[in-house]
C-alpha cells in the first residue's frame, strides 16, 4: 500500500498559489481575447463576402487541426524572432506574452466555432425584424443577434472555458509555472508527485465545478 | 539565427540502428492511432451508455451519470492519467497490484492510458448524446410508446438513431481531440508520436526538423478524421432533414 | 371502451387536472375543446398511459390504466395516437414507419406487415410516396401517413391531439377527410380539435375544458345549441367569430 | 578582447541572461523561495563574474529564465538565453548545434535499486522491469545492452527522473539507471532515503558543460578561463562540498555522494571534451 | 403608395417570383393569399428590400427599392413590419422592444421614445405588461407588441405576413381586432393571410398567388363572389369548406 505524505503541501502553498495567479492570468486573457478574436471570425465566416469566409474557415481549421502543446510551443520559439525583428535586440522574458498570444489566437478558433452555432441558432425572422425596423446589418448583429447568440450559448462558452481552464497546464512546455506546473515541480523537488497530483486535482475539480454550478445558478436567474 | 537545418537526419539510423528517425516517428504515429482509436470505441460505448442514462425517467440512475460526467470532466486528464497509473494499482489487493506491476510495462501504460483517455472523453460524448436526444422533439419518445414500444425500444428505434446523426458534426471534434489528447500519454512513459518529437530531438539535437515532422503528422490525421466523418455525415444524411436532400 | 374516472394531476405544485370524469363508448366519437394550457392534451396523454396521474383511474377496454401492474406497452399497442406535430420517424422511410411497430411489437412477419401497411397507405392515398423520407412531404401528407401508421396497429380506438393545427390551410382538409371516413366507419375516436366543422360533421359528443377541468360534456346538438356554461359560450363566440 | 558577437550584445545592453533549469537537484533548482541554486549555477555565476570583469562593466543586469530539455537549444539560439548551466551533457550531436564551455562535472551512469532487492549490478537485471528517464544516454546504453547481450529486460522510460524514481518506488521496477549523481539527488528526496542503495558499474562517463552560442570564441574563452581557475584553484571543490556533502535546500537533504577519482582528474586538468 | 413593376426572382435555379406586377394605393387595404409555397411571403419581403429581386422594380413612396443606391436602412424604418412568429427580441423588455428602433434609427431620445412606446402599448391594450420579456407573454399578446412595435416607427404603410397563423384559435381575434381597427383608420395595408373572414370585413382587394405568379388581383367582391381563375376557385372551396 502506498504510503501518503501531504507534509510538503502547506509549505508550497504561496507557490502554488503563485501558480494559480498565472493559470487565471492566461485562461482569463484567453477567455476576453478568444471570445472577441472569436466573434469576429465568426461573423467573418457567416459573411457573404467569400474571401472574408475562407480565410476565418481556413484559421479556424489550421488551429484545430494542431495541438495546443505544439501551438505554444511554436510560437515561443518563433514570436522572438518576429519580435527581435521588430524592436531589435533585447525582448526579454516573453515566456508569459507568448504564452498569452498563444491560447489566446488558439482558443479564438474554438471560440468562433461556438459562437458561429450560437448565430445559426437565432432564428432567421429575428434578423429580418430587426432589418424590418430600419436597423442597419451591422446594428442588427450587435443589438439582435449576438446577445441571443451568447445567451444560447453559455453552456458550451462554459464548458470551453473549463477546458481551457485546466489545459494552461500545457504552458509547461516553455517553462512557465501554472498551477498544475507548480503542484508538479514541487512534488518532483520533494518527492512528493502522487500527493501534489492529487491535491491539484482536487482544487482544480472544486474551482471547476464550483463555476459550472455559479454560472448555472446565474443562467436560471437571469434568462427567461 | 545561426541554426544547421539538416533535412537529412530522419534518414540517419537511431544509435541502437535496428531503423532510422523516421522509422522511429511512423512507430509513434501508430501508438499515437491505435491508442486512440481504441479509447474511442471506449469513448463511444460508454459515453453513449451514460448519455442515454443521463435522460432516463429515473433519478438514480440520470444522477448517477451526472456525477460521472462532472467528475470526469472537472479534473485534468493529466491528474486523471497518472491516478490511473499511479495510484489505481496500490489501492487494488496487494498480491494483485505488484502482479499487475511486473506485467508488461508496455501493456501497463497502454491500458492505463487507453481507459485514461476513453472514459475522460466518454463524459464529453455523454453530453453530446445527452444533447442530441433532447435536441429532439419530445412528441418523439411519445409517439414510439403510444405504438406499444418499450422505453427501450423507443432508444433503439426512434431516438439513438436521430440523435447520432445530429450529434456527428461535435463527436467529429470530439474525435479529433483524442488524438491530439493522446500526447498525454506520453507522460506515463507510452512512446507515441509526440514523445518521439522530444526524442527526437533529445538525441538528434535538430528540434525545429522534429517539430515540423510532428506538427504535419498530427495535421494529417486531423485531415483524414475530418474526411471519413464528412464521408459518414453524408452517408447517414435523411432525405429531407436538415441538410438532407 | 374508455371511462375515465375522477383523474387529478400534479406537475410539482401545478394542478393540470382536477377531477375528470367521462366516458367514450365503443363507436362513439368524442371531440375535446378548450382554450390553450386548459389540459387537453394532458388528459387525453392520460388515456394511452403517457402522462401519469395521482388520483382517480382510467379503463381503457377493461385494463386499469393506473394500475402499476398493468403491462402499458401492450396496452398503448391496442390504442392508435395521432399528435400535433405528426411524429413520423424522420430517419424512416414511410414503409419502415408503418411496419417497424407491426414487427417488433405485435410480433409480426415483415412481408405481412408490409402488405399492411401499404393497404393503409393506399386507403389514405399515399401509396406512391411509400419509398420517400417523412421530410420528403408536405405536412398534410404527413399527418396522413401518421393516421395509417396507427390504424396499422388495428387499434381499438384512436386518439387525435389536434391533428390539424400545425397544417396549412389547404391541407386541413385533406387530413379531416381521412378522420371523418374513419369515424363514419365506426371507429372510436377521441379528439383535441378545434375544427368545428368536423366536430358538427361526425361528433357524437363535445367536451370542453378549462384550467384543467371538464367544464361542459354535452351531446354534439346541445352543445352547438347553447352550453350552459358561460366560459364555453364566450370561447365558442370568439373561435366562429371571424 | 576578441570579436564576440555575445560579448558585444553584453556589452551593449548592460544584461546577460541566464538559462537555468527548475529541479535539476543539486546542479539547478529552485528552493522554496523561488531563487535558484545550485552546484552549476553557482559555476555560472563565477563565469558572469569573469564577463563582468572582461568587459569592466561598473554594473551588470543578470536576468534568469528557466529551459527546459526541450527548448534549452532552441532559445540559446534565438538569443533568448546567452548561456545554460544546469546537468547538461556535452556530446557531439549538440555540439553540431551549440558550443560548450570547459566541462563542470562529470558522472557515471548506474543504478538505484531497494537495498534488499539483491540487485548488485547490472547483470542481475536480466528478465526484470527497469527504469530510465526518457531521452537521456542512459535511456541509449540500457537499451543497446539488452539489445547486444539478450537480457531480456523491460525497459520503462519515465517523462523525468521524478516520474522514474516513482515507477521504480511504486515497484513497477527493480532498478533506475541514470547518472549516480541524479540518483543521489532522488534517493535524498525518498520517504525513507535509508531503504535505496545506488550500485553497479558506470557503464558511461559524461560530462556536463555550460552551453554556449556555437562558433563564439571570444565568449567561450572567457568563460572557460573562469571555470578553470575555479576548478584548480579549490574553489570548485567548496562549491562541490557545499552542495554534495551537506544538507542543502529546501528540506535539508544532504546527499552524500563523495568526490569522484573523474571529479578529481577533472580538477586538476579541467578540459571540455565530450566523452563518448 | 407601393407599386411592383413585373418582379421576378429566383434562388439559384428556381424561380419564385414571375412577372408580378400589382399596386396598392394609399389607404388601401389588400389581401394576398394562396396555397402554401406560392410566394407570398417572398413578394411581401421584396416590398421592404429584406429579399433582392432580380427583374422588375418596386417603388414605394416614391422609392425605388431596387436601385443599389437606395438607402435601404430609411426606407425599411417608414414602412412596419409584423412577422408570422411575432419576432419581438427575446432578451429584451416589451419596452426597449418598442423603443431600440426609435431611438437608434429615428435617433429620438430615450423619455419621448418611451413615451410613445408605452402609448401604443396601450393602445393595444398591454400597458400593464411594459417590464416583461417576451417569453412571458402569450403569442396574442405577442403579436399585438409587435404591431405596436411597428406603429412606433410612425410608419406609412403596414405589411403583414401571415400574423395570426401561429396563434391559438382564441386569440387569433385579439390580433384580428387590432388589425381591423387599424384598417378602419386608414393605413395602408399589405397583408399576407388566410383570414377571409378578415378580408372580407376589411379589405378593399384580394390578390391571390399560385406558383410565384400573380393569379387573380380583384375587388374584394368579385374576389369572392366569383373568382376568374380555376386555382383560386379550388384553393377558396377548400379554405371555406369546413
Ligand atoms: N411537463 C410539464 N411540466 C409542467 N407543466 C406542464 C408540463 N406540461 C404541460 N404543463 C402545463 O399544463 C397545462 C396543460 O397543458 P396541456 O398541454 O395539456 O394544455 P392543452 O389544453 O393541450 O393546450 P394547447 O391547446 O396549448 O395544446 C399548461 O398550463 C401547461 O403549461
Ligand atoms: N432561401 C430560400 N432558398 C430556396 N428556396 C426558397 C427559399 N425561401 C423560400 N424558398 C422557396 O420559395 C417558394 C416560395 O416561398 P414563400 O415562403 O414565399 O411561400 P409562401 O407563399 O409564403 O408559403 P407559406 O404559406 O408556406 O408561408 C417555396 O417553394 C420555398 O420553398
Ligand atoms: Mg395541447
Ligand atoms: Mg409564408
Amino acid at each position: 500500500m502506498y504510503e501518503f505524505d501531504w507534509s510538503s503541501i502547506p509549505g508550497a502553498l504561496p507557490l502554488l498559489g503563485k501558480g494559480l495567479l498565472v493559470t487565471l492570468e492566461v485562461t482569463l486573457t484567453a477567455i476576453v481575447v478568444g471570445i472577441g478574436w472569436g466573434t469576429l471570425l465568426a461573423v467573418a465566416r457567416l459573411s457573404s463576402n467569400r474571401l472574408l469566409s475562407f480565410l476565418a474557415a481556413g484559421y479556424v481549421n489550421l488551429f484545430r487541426s494542431v495541438p495546443l502543446v505544439m501551438v505554444i510551443l511554436w510560437f515561443y520559439l518563433i514570436v522572438p524572432q518576429a519580435l527581435k525583428g521588430l524592436f531589435g535586440q533585447d525582448i526579454g522574458d516573453i515566456r508569459l506574452v507568448s504564452a498569452l498570444v498563444a491560447f489566446a489566437l488558439f482558443e479564438a478558433a474554438y471560440y468562433s466555432e461556438i459562437i458561429r452555432a450560437g448565430i445559426q441558432s437565432v432564428p432567421k425572422g429575428q434578423v429580418a425584424a430587426g432589418l424590418a425596423l430600419g436597423l442597419t446589418p451591422g446594428q442588427t448583429m450587435r443589438l439582435v443577434v449576438l446577445p441571443q447568440a451568447f445567451r444560447n450559448m453559455i453552456p458550451l462558452l462554459l464548458t470551453q472555458a473549463i477546458i481551457l481552464f485546466q489545459d494552461t497546464s500545457l504552458v509547461y512546455v516553455i517553462g512557465l509555472s501554472d498551477f498544475f506546473g507548480t503542484a508538479y515541480k514541487v512534488g518532483d523537488r520533494d518527492g512528493r508527485l502522487v500527493e501534489l497530483l492529487l491535491f491539484a486535482g482536487a482544487a482544480y475539480f472544486v474551482i471547476c465545478f464550483t463555476v459550472s454550478r455559479l454560472v448555472k445558478h446565474l443562467q436560471a436567474r437571469f434568462i427567461k | 539565427m545561426n541554426y544547421n537545418w539538416n533535412w537529412s537526419v530522419f534518414l540517419t539510423p537511431v544509435p541502437s540502428g535496428e531503423t532510422t528517425y523516421l522509422g522511429w516517428l511512423f512507430t509513434g504515429l501508430q501508438w499515437t492511432v491505435a491508442l486512440s482509436l481504441s479509447a474511442w470505441v471506449i469513448a463511444l460505448v460508454v459515453g453513449s451508455i451514460v448519455g442515454v442514462l443521463r435522460t432516463v425517467p429515473n433519478r438514480w440512475l440520470s444522477s448517477f451519470a451526472a456525477v460521472y460526467v462532472e467528475c470526469f470532466r472537472n479534473v485534468p486528464l493529466l491528474v486523471q492519467l497518472f491516478s490511473w497509473y499511479f495510484v489505481l494499482p496500490e489501492l487494488l489487493p496487494p498480491a494483485l497490484g505488484n502482479a499487475y506491476k511486473q506485467s508488461d510495462p508496455l501493456l501497463q501504460q497502454f491500458l492505463a492510458a487507453m481507459l485514461c483517455l476513453g472514459l475522460f472523453t466518454a463524459a464529453r460524448v455523454a453530453e453530446q448524446v445527452r444533447a442530441g436526444i433532447e435536441s429532439l422533439p419530445r412528441g418523439q419518445k411519445n409517439a414510439g410508446l403510444a405504438m406499444g414500444f418499450t422505453l427501450a425500444q423507443v432508444y433503439r428505434h426512434v431516438l439513438l438513431p436521430m440523435a447520432f446523426r445530429i450529434i456527428v458534426p461535435p463527436l467529429t471534434s470530439e474525435f479529433l481531440n483524442i488524438f491530439k489528447n493522446s500526447a498525454v500519454a506520453t507522460t506515463i512513459g507510452l512512446i507515441e508520436l509526440s514523445r518521439q518529437a522530444q526524442q527526437l530531438v533529445d538525441y538528434t539535437a535538430q528540434p525545429y526538423e522534429a517539430f515540423i515532422a510532428v506538427t504535419l503528422l498530427y495535421v494529417c490525421i486531423n485531415v483524414t478524421v475530418m474526411f471519413l466523418m464528412r464521408r459518414l455525415e453524408e452517408k447517414v444524411r435523411v432525405p429531407g432533414f436538415i441538410g438532407g436532400k | 371502451m374508455i371511462e375515465i374516472k375522477n383523474v387529478s394531476k400534479w406537475y410539482g405544485q401545478f394542478q393540470v387536472l382536477t377531477d375528470c370524469t367521462t366516458e367514450v363508448k365503443k363507436g362513439e366519437v368524442v371531440v375535446v375543446c378548450g382554450p390553450s394550457g386548459s389540459g387537453k392534451s394532458t388528459l387525453i396523454k392520460c388515456v394511452n398511459g403517457l402522462e401519469p396521474f395521482q388520483q382517480g383511474d382510467i379503463v381503457v377496454n377493461g385494463t386499469s390504466v393506473g394500475d402499476p401492474r398493468t403491462n402499458l406497452s401492450k396496452l398503448r399497442s391496442h390504442v392508435g395516437m395521432v399528435f400535433q406535430h405528426f411524429e413520423l420517424f424522420p430517419h424512416m422511410t414511410i414503409t419502415d414507419n408503418l411496419t417497424i411497430a407491426q414487427v417488433k411489437v405485435l410480433g409480426r412477419s415483415r412481408e405481412e406487415a408490409t402488405d399492411k401497411g401499404l393497404k393503409l397507405l393506399d386507403r389514405v392515398g399515399l401509396k406512391a410516396h411509400a419509398h420517400k423520407h417523412p421530410g420528403q412531404l408536405s405536412g398534410g401528407q404527413q399527418q396522413r401517413v401518421a393516421i395509417a401508421r396507427a390504424l396499422a396497429m388495428d387499434p381499438i380506438c384512436m386518439l387525435f391531439d389536434e391533428p390539424t393545427s400545425a397544417l396549412d390551410p389547404e391541407m386541413i382538409n385533406e387530413v379531416l377527410d381521412v378522420m371523418v371516413e374513419l369515424a363514419q366507419e365506426g371507429m372510436t375516436m377521441m379528439c383535441v380539435t378545434h375544427e368545428m366543422g368536423f366536430a358538427r360533421k361526425v361528433a357524437h359528443r363535445v367536451i370542453f375544458m378549462d384550467q384543467g377541468r371538464i367544464v361542459e360534456d354535452a351531446a354534439k346538438d346541445d352543445f352547438f345549441g347553447k352550453p350552459h356554461s358561460e366560459r364555453a359560450q364566450q370561447f365558442l363566440a370568439k373561435i366562429l367569430q371571424h | 578582447a576578441q570579436e564576440s558577437p555575445t560579448l558585444k550584445k553584453i556589452k551593449d545592453t548592460g544584461s546577460i541572461t541566464l538559462g537555468h533549469r527548475e529541479s535539476s537537484i543539486p546542479f539547478s533548482y529552485y528552493d522554496d523561495k523561488q531563487q535558484v541554486i545550485g552546484y552549476s549555477h553557482e559555476m555560472m555565476l563565477k563565469a558572469v563574474d569573469a564577463i563582468k570583469a572582461e568587459l569592466k562593466l561598473a554594473k551588470l543586469d543578470v536576468k534568469l529564465m528557466p529551459v527546459t530539455s526541450a527548448n534549452r537549444i532552441t532559445l540559446l539560439q534565438n538569443g533568448t538565453v546567452d548561456m545554460e548551466c544546469g546537468s547538461t551533457t556535452n556530446n557531439l550531436e549538440r555540439q553540431k548545434q551549440v558550443g560548450f564551455s570547459t566541462s563542470i562535472f562529470v558522472i557515471g551512469t548506474r543504478l538505484m535499486a531497494k537495498k534488499d532487492a539483491g540487485v548488485k549490478d547490472f547483470p542481475d537485471l536480466a528478465g526484470k522491469n527497469v527504469v530510465t528517464t526518457a531521452g537521456t544516454t542512459s535511456e541509449r546504453l540500457i537499451r543497446k545492452m539488452n539489445e547486444e547481450k539478450q537480457m531480456k529486460m523491460n525497459i520503462i522510460s519515465a517523462k523525468d527522473h521524478g516520474e522514474s524514481f516513482l515507477t521504480l518506488e511504486s515497484g513497477r521496477a527493480v532498478a533506475f539507471m541514470m547518472d549516480d549523481a541524479l540518483l543521489y539527488g532522488e534517493m535524498a528526496k525518498a520517504k525513507r532515503p535509508g531503504d535505496w542503495v545506488v550500485v553497479g558499474t558506470a557503464q558511461s562517463k559524461e560530462a556536463y558543460g555550460c552551453m554556449l552560442r556555437k562558433d563564439d570564441a571570444g565568449f567561450k574563452k572567457v568563460v572557460d578561463a573562469a571555470l578553470t581557475k575555479a576548478m584548480t584553484s579549490g574553489e570548485a571543490e567548496k562549491i562541490y562540498n557545499k552542495w554534495f556533502m551537506n544538507p542543502i535546500p529546501p528540506k535539508g537533504l544532504n546527499l552524500n555522494m563523495p568526490l569522484s577519482d573523474d571529479m578529481k582528474a577533472l580538477y586538476k586538468a579541467p578540459n571540455d571534451k565530450a566523452y563518448e
